[in-house]
């Protein structure tokens, strides 16, 4: 992935975030850096607190400390529509297909926060699948199909930033694929993606960088070209 | 696998804990007890064996709310169904002892509740509460229109006669030990069903339902039987306090009574065995105290500001808040 | 004269006007109600409250302000939406997302406060309120005399009907309503402000109501209590229509007013339990009412 | 002897519900003002009012009033207001005998399978509403009549009722309908009525059905195509909630009402000034029925049940409330009832302005005869 | 012919409205086996196994378990035959103890399900099995533990254990991986592999490098119908299967292995 100048743009910082469901305190002080452009993945085991650490971002958890600046901007104090206003678009862990919609509704549901999205025809292109069932009901789609719904609709948006929690859990192999080429394509584009992911095989080829989440806090950053360098220990975090 | 653990000990500590814990219900309930065989030389007994009847009602509501899941939102026409037989049956055959009119009242009710049961077992969250009350509400048409019941007038005059021909109820004394021994039974067979190998399957069958179905559990069935007790008990109530106050009314019919039951259950902590009682006796208690006191205008708006404040701030309920209270400060 | 059953055609024809009417009546209550718990997933037991306070504004504001009719007709829906944004925000809100019976209690509490401080202020005889002048008298029809207002209600219930489903079901707004409903937190990630959306939705739902409460206080005595007994009958129009379907609510409301219209002229006194039993004998059948969706 | 040297009085009636307006916060302000008119003190003895909402609820009155008699000793029961709560409320003054004045209810069991040696029905029953007002409409000429009967006991003895004096008077019943208790909407009933084509509608109903059924026949123009209501209960407070425009010209029976002469209009005024309102029959009757009470114990000289109950049944009443008034030995206090008519807009010069008095009916006219009574105090 | 398998399907059809989604399927599962169901995403995997479990009922067709017609049987007593399931959600007893979860399945062999006079103590002679399933799943320090409080791969572990307490003849799972990493991938299969000795396995499995470890006998299913039939080698080099699943490097693989180990699960 060659650098280019619009790379240190920074467009997410997060520093020293905690956050809290009520009484369990998930996470410790998370830091992480995006740059524009960059692609970057959150790996870790099971309730490491990666899926948190988006969550947190968008605002949905019970209650954060710390900071996190979006494009500069403090947003601790902002409501979760503001934050997507701002350019950032969130794909949650299991989808969130709404079934009281057909699949367009779903598709045209989230608001065009800045210009430059992507059309409905340039999406139904990208998803041929989508527009076939662009009628029935989206939750009566089958797992892959409700995943590529998910996916596109934030693209409809215009949205810059991209969150996308385990895009590939419960998918066929061959749709995974396709999967790998969309978010190449958008990387291309120079959108930001910050990518959580169980399968390290389809992150990998895609990555800038990894962070590992720990008990709550990134406890190692990898570039991609150090990837084969710090595989072992890499494995030792992720228990392989 | 870690073999860090061996089983026996791990078995041990659980029962050590379990014991301990029973140790300390024993104690409370001994208290509890203590209190209750002595109250009517404190209290005026009538009023108390309200309060043991309400309770009992909220007991039996409980069980099948607070331990099943199941909400019903139809439960007045069992309390009712129990107050009317037991009073029909008491005025008008003379030779019959209370205990038997008692028991006919409730296992009347009962009956209702099976059928209840299983014309809406089958419903599930909001419509199998619509079901019940919609149950309810014929029930409650029926007793309007019947001669028996007195209409709106009411069944007065119910005689409370000799428990087993022996014993003279009309004294206030002598009710009050028979209702309270009645209700301290129903109250032990209700701690005895929720820990029993069937209270288990309900526990599971509320926790999550496709599962334990996945696990060969016919969960209608179960829901059915803890329906039919649920009834049965309330019918229970419903016998002994027509018979405490000598009349049954519609009042006892009306959906109000049925939401009544859910406030008290709330109030004092649904899904806690204690709850419900003090649910009662709080309830039962306030509207009382309100109705005689200078508030007495204000009844109904007091009473919803109690609704909305136990939602708003106390949605464990009295014994539900002080659990939480004292696992939080004694670990 | 050709009779039916003992009826002649002529009474049971105005039988089924006058049954259709309450329909619609029973339609424009029981759409709030629905519109509520389908979006909101709240149990509105207020929604009865709700109903008598349009009534009692219409009454109070002209016998206090001169307010007439058509003016009430905007401002007591505007007023009681009002009332219902500030409970949705300072009550409802904090038990969003717990059980269905939290909501239903807490609206209970309401309600019961709402009736209670009114029936210390108004008493219970009911407060009087003559019909507008130009609706009196009526046309009269070859089997029944309609009196002008009844035919007015008809057609305005419907309309509000028509253009409340047709806002919720076929418009970017309802889309994001149905969508909040399912999950609030996922849309407010989307941009959109869920909370104000609820809020506003309650406020329309009591609105719905309050309209309703306006259109009665010509035609019924206007009392604290007049909203008790109704909400349970309009939540067994909603629950057999199937909890949370804008269409079902409408089509079963007037199909209620039509078998309850009915029964009054066949059994009167079955008239107020029918309802109950085509509830039990709909939920035998069809477990998620007429018109709902599967669980 | 008065008992522990007070003169304990309870009243007991539907503070919040559906009765509230019929006797309620105001009846308590009325029989305060008895006390203070009568002086504060009977013979030297303190007179204590204890007041509780009855909640419509037979087992919460019940409870209140046996502590009442149990612990604070009360000596009379005023107000009573719901049939239900009164029944239950005068077994326990019997089971414990001491004394109960029933003003607010409607039913005549109360006098007659339900009496007992310890209470009063002091106002109206339902005996003499109906009586009156339907043997006067057919004396005029309504002839065939047609029934709305709220259908409960309390309907149905009201048109068992009706039925009797219009058949006995030359009248005949075409038609009836049993409504359920309660009903908004009356359209479809009203309907039924103008298709029976009876000279006379007759509400056997009370409260908000009466009144919502009034609203519905005027909106659909039942007086106007000729026929005649008549409301066989019908109170000054929903004459009141239903305005002259609407209710005129119906005929009804009332114990009393508060523009009939001078005294009446005295009495009156004082109790709108403490009230804001004009009493209703049930207001005036629970002063009257104090003092009359108070009075018996003063000559008494004791508070015990039977001997004031039997100074009271000794002592006529003429007051401002009753004319030619005594207490049979059933318990019930029989009166003069008038027979009056809802006046018309133009008649009416304030809102509170609702009446004409058309006739007197004699006391020994209006209500059921001892002959026919099921009382067991009554020996025939 | 039928004797040898242990459970069959003839011609089973499952339509929504209208649209087919399982479509005459034929499945013959060996006695034995770990059997594999695999196929794209809408196949109708978990829609056949909601129609063995008769958590749908077919449209048409048969299902035979041992030679018996069990079609027309519902959920709990094809449960009780021994045909068990786990969710592709994890399915547990949230507010209940692990040990209780696992209670609650031995219970039903014990027939007092339904004795509400019976006291609680009367289940304390199943604690001992509890222990031992508990123990052979890794979670016996979390006997007394809430289960809301374990991690998702115990949740996993424990409803596993539940299941195979019901002693099942034939267990179905339904992406037992799902969601999982590496670590508890592992665990699972081995779980799995040791639950299978002396039963039938029937499983949903997306993530191939479990299926090649484990299975013996691969179906798969593509728009309601099956595919192709055989085992991981013949199945995988299928070039319609290739196609429409496992795309055009074949693997399918996901949990970051090293390129060694794919080559090794490639074989
Ligand atoms: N709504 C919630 N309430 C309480 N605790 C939660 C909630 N959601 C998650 N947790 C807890 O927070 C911790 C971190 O969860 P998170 O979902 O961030 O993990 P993750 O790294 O994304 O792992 P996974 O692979 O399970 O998605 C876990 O221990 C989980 O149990
Ligand atoms: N209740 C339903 N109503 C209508 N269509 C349905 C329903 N359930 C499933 N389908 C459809 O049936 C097809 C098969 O669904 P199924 O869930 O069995 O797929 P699957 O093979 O398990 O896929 P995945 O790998 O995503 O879990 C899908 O196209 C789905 O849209
Ligand atoms: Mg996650
Ligand atoms: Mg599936």
């Amino acid at each position: 992935m060659s650098q280019n100048p619009q790379k240190d743009y920074e467009q997410l910082r997060v520093s020293g975030l905690h956050a809290f469901y009520g009484e369990s305190h998930i996470l410790h002080g998370v830091d992480l850096v995006v740059k524009r452009g960059e692609l970057v993945t959150l790996l870790g085991r099971n309730g490491a607190g990666r899926s948190t650490t988006l969550k947190a971002i968008m605002n949905m958890v019970g209650r954060r400390t710390g900071s996190i600046m979006i494009n500069g901007e403090e947003t601790m104090q902002c409501a979760p529509h503001h934050i997507a206003r701002l350019g950032v678009g969130y794909c949650p862990e299991h989808r969130g297909i709404f079934s009281s919609l057909n699949v367009q509704e779903n598709l045209t549901l989230p608001p065009v926060v800045r210009s430059g999205g992507m059309s409905l025809e340039d999406i139904y292109n990208m998803f041929p699948n989508l527009y076939e069932r662009r009628f029935s009901q989206g939750t009566k789609l089958s797992g892959g199909e409700q995943q590529m719904l998910a996916m596109a609709r934030i693209l409809r948006t215009g949205a810059n930033m991209l969150l996308l929690d385990e895009i590939t859990e419960g998918l066929a192999p061959v749709i995974v694929e396709k999967l790998g080429e969309v978010l190449m394509a958008l990387k291309e584009k120079g959108l930001t993606i910050i990518l959580v992911e169980q399968n390290f095989h389809f992150a990998a080829p895609l990555a800038d960088r990894h962070y590992v989440v720990e008990h709550g806090q990134i406890v190692e950053e990898i570039h991609a070209d150090e990837l084969s360098a710090k595989q072992s220990v890499l494995d030792g975090y992720l228990g392989v | 696998m870690s073999q860090s653990f061996n089983p026996a000990d791990v078995r041990k500590a659980i029962i050590d804990q379990q014991k301990a814990q029973d140790r300390r219900k024993m104690l409370l309930n001994g208290v509890l007890l203590l209190l209750l065989l002595a109250a009517p030389f404190a209290m005026y007994p009538v009023f108390l064996m309200k309060i043991l009847c309400f309770a009992l009602f909220a007991v039996a509501f409980n069980l099948l709310f607070g331990f099943t899941g199941l909400l019903s939102f139809g439960h007045a026409a069992f309390l009712a169904t129990g107050g009317y037989t037991t009073g029909y049956l008491l005025s008008n055959y003379s030779g019959l002892t209370t205990e038997v009119g008692i028991i006919a009242g409730t296992l009347v009710a009962t009956t209702l509740g099976l059928a209840f049961a299983l014309l809406s077992i089958r419903r599930q969250g909001i419509y199998f509460a619509m079901v019940t009350l919609a149950l309810a509400q014929l029930v409650y048409f029926f007793f309007v229109q019947s001669e028996f019941t007195g209409g709106e007038d009411g069944m007065h005059g119910i005689p409370r006669g000799h428990l087993f021909g022996l014993i003279d109820l009309s004294k206030n004394l002598n009710m009050y030990y028979f209702v309270l021994a009645v209700f301290i039974g129903c109250y032990l067979l209700v701690q005895r069903i929720v820990s029993s190998p069937y209270g288990q399957v309900l526990k599971a069958i509320k926790q999550n339902e496709p599962r334990a179905v996945s696990l060969g559990y016919n969960v209608d069935r179960y829901k059915v039987l803890a329906f039919v007790i649920s009834a049965a008990l309330a019918g229970l109530a419903g016998s002994m306090k027509s018979v405490v106050f000598q009349l049954a009314s519609l009042n006892d019919a009306h959906w109000h009574m049925s939401g009544e039951v859910i406030l008290m259950t709330l109030v004092g902590g649904m899904g806690t065995l204690l709850g419900p009682v003090v649910g009662a006796t709080f309830v039962v208690n306030i509207e009382y105290q309100l109705s005689q006191g200078p508030l007495r205008d204000w009844v109904n708006p007091i009473l919803g500001g109690i609704f909305v404040l136990t939602v708003l701030a106390f949605r464990s309920g009295i014994v539900g808040e002080i659990q939480k209270f004292l696992r939080k400060n004694l670990g | 004269m050709t009779m039916i059953f003992g009826v002649p055609l002529a009474v049971l024809s105005g039988q089924l006007l006058i049954g259709f009417i309450n329909g619609a009546f029973y339609a424009l209550l029981s759409l709030g109600l629905a519109i509520i718990f389908g979006l909101l997933k709240i149990i509105n037991f207020a929604h009865g409250a709700m109903y008598m306070l349009g009534a009692l504004l219409t009454v109070v504001m002209f016998n206090t302000l001169g307010v007439n009719y058509w003016v009430a007709l905007f401002m007591a829906p505007l007023l009681v939406g009002v009332f219902g944004v500030l409970i949705e925000y300072f009550l409802l809100r904090r038990i969003a997302g717990q059980d269905h019976i939290y909501s239903l209690l807490l609206t209970f509490g309401v309600a019961l406060i709402i009736q209670g401080v009114l029936t210390n202020i108004y008493g219970v005889s009911g407060l009087r309120y003559a019909m507008p002048d130009m609706f009196k008298g009526g046309i009269k029809l070859d089997f029944m005399f309609l009196p002008y207002y009844r035919a007015w209600v008809i057609v305005v219930a419907l309309l509000v009907c028509f253009g409340t489903w047709f806002m919720i079901e076929k418009t970017k707004l309802g889309a994001y309503l149905r969508a909040g409903t399912e999950d609030s937190q996922l849309m407010q990630g989307f941009g959109i402000n869920v909370p104000l959306l609820v809020s506003l939705t309650y406020g329309f739902g009591v609105a719905l109501a309050a309209f309703a409460g306006v259109l009665a206080a010509p035609i019924y005595s206007v009392t604290p209590g007049m909203g008790a007994n109704t909400l349970i009958v309009v939540f067994a129009v909603v629950v057999i229509g199937g909890m949370g379907s804008i269409g079902g609510a409408i089509i079963t409301g007037i199909m209620m007013g039509v078998i309850e219209g009915l029964t009054k002229t066949f059994y009167p006194p079955a008239s107020s339990a029918v309802i109950f039993l085509v509830m039990v004998v709909v939920l035998m059948f069809r477990p998620s009412g007429l018109f709902g969706k599967e669980a | 002897a008065i008992s522990d040297n007070t003169v304990k009085i309870g009243y007991l009636a539907d503070m919040s519900g559906t009765y509230r307006d019929l006797a309620g916060p105001n009846g308590l302000k009325a029989l305060q003002m008895a006390i203070k008119d009568f002086g504060g003190t009977v013979n030297g003895a303190k007179i204590e009012v204890l007041s509780a909402d009855d909640r419509n609820n037979p087992d919460a009155s019940s409870s209140t009033v046996r502590r009442w008699v149990e612990n604070d000793k009360v000596d009379m029961v005023a107000g009573l207001v719901a049939s239900s709560v009164t029944i239950a409320v005068s077994k326990i003054l019997e089971e414990n005998d001491r004394l109960g004045i029933v003003s607010g209810s409607a039913a005549s069991s109360i006098t007659n399978e339900h009496c007992t040696p310890n209470h009063i029905h002091y106002v109206y029953d339902t005996y003499p509403l109906a009586n009156g007002t339907a043997s006067a409409v057919v004396k005029e000429g309504g002839k065939s009549w047609y029934l709305m009967t709220a259908d409960y006991a309390f309907g149905h003895a009201l048109e068992a009722d009706v039925t009797r004096v219009v058949e006995a008077n030359g009248g005949e019943i075409v038609g009836s309908v049993r409504h359920p208790f309660p009903t908004q909407d009356f359209s479809s009933f009203v309907l039924q009525a103008q298709a029976s084509g009876a000279d006379v509608v007759g509400l056997a109903n009370a409260g908000s059905d009466t009144t919502n059924a009034i609203t519905t026949a005027s909106e659909f123009g039942v007086t106007q195509a000729g026929q005649t209501l008549a409301a066989l209960l019908l109170f000054l407070t929903d004459v009141h909630a239903l305005g002259v425009d609407t209710a005129q010209g119906i005929q009804l029976t009332t114990g009393w009402y508060w523009d009939m002469n001078d005294d009446t209009r005295e009495w009156s005024d004082r109790f709108m000034k403490e009230t804001g309102v004009r009493p209703t029959m049930v207001h005036a009757g629970i002063y009257s029925s104090t003092l009359h009470y108070l009075n018996a114990v003063a000559a008494a000289g004791s508070d015990d049940a039977q001997t004031v109950r039997k100074q009271m049944m000794d002592t006529p009443i003429n007051d401002m409330f009753a004319t030619n008034g005594r207490i049979r030995e059933d318990g019930r206090m029989v009166h003069d009832m008038y027979l009056a008519e809802v006046k018309t807009p133009a008649e009416s010069k304030n809102e509170w302005d609702l009446y004409k008095i058309l006739r007197t009916i004699p006391a020994d006219e209006a209500y059921r005869p001892l002959s026919e009574s099921k009382c067991k105090l009554v020996t025939n | 012919m039928s004797e040898q398998f242990v459970l069959e399907t003839r011609n089973l059809v499952k339509e929504f409205k209208g649209f087919v989604a399982v479509d005459n399927v034929n499945l013959q599962v060996r006695q034995g086996d770990i059997h594999a169901l695999i196929g794209p995403n809408g196949a109708g995997k978990t829609t056949v196994f909601n129609l063995l479990t008769k958590f749908l009922s077919p449209t048409r067709g048969q299902i035979l378990y041992h030679g018996e017609d069990i079609t027309s049987l519902k959920s709990a007593a094809i449960a009780r035959k021994g045909i068990v399931r786990s969710f592709q959600i994890s399915a547990v007893f949230p507010h209940m103890t692990a040990l209780e979860n696992i209670r609650i399945a031995l219970q039903t062999a014990e027939g007092t399900s339904f004795s509400f006079w019976k006291s609680g103590a009367s289940l304390n002679r199943l604690n001992q099995r509890c222990m031992e399933l508990l123990d052979s799943v890794g979670l016996i320090e979390f006997a007394n533990t809430t289960t809301v409080e374990l991690a998702y791969g115990r949740k996993r572990a424990l409803e596993l254990a539940t299941t195979l307490a019901m002693e099942p003849k034939l267990l179905l799972l339904d992406e037992p991986t799902q969601g999982m990493g590496s670590e508890d991938v592992e665990r699972v299969v081995e779980l799995v592999r040791k639950a299978a000795a002396g039963r039938t396995v029937l499983m949903v499995e997306h993530n191939l490098s479990v299926v090649s470890k484990l299975c013996d006998r691969i179906t798969v299913l593509a728009q309601g119908a099956v595919l192709t039939e055989g085992d991981y080698q013949a199945v995988s080099a299928d070039p319609r299967v290739r196609e429409v699943y496992m795309g055009s490097d074949g693997s399918g693989e996901r949990g970051g292995k090293s390129p060694a180990e794919q080559a090794e699960a490639a074989q």
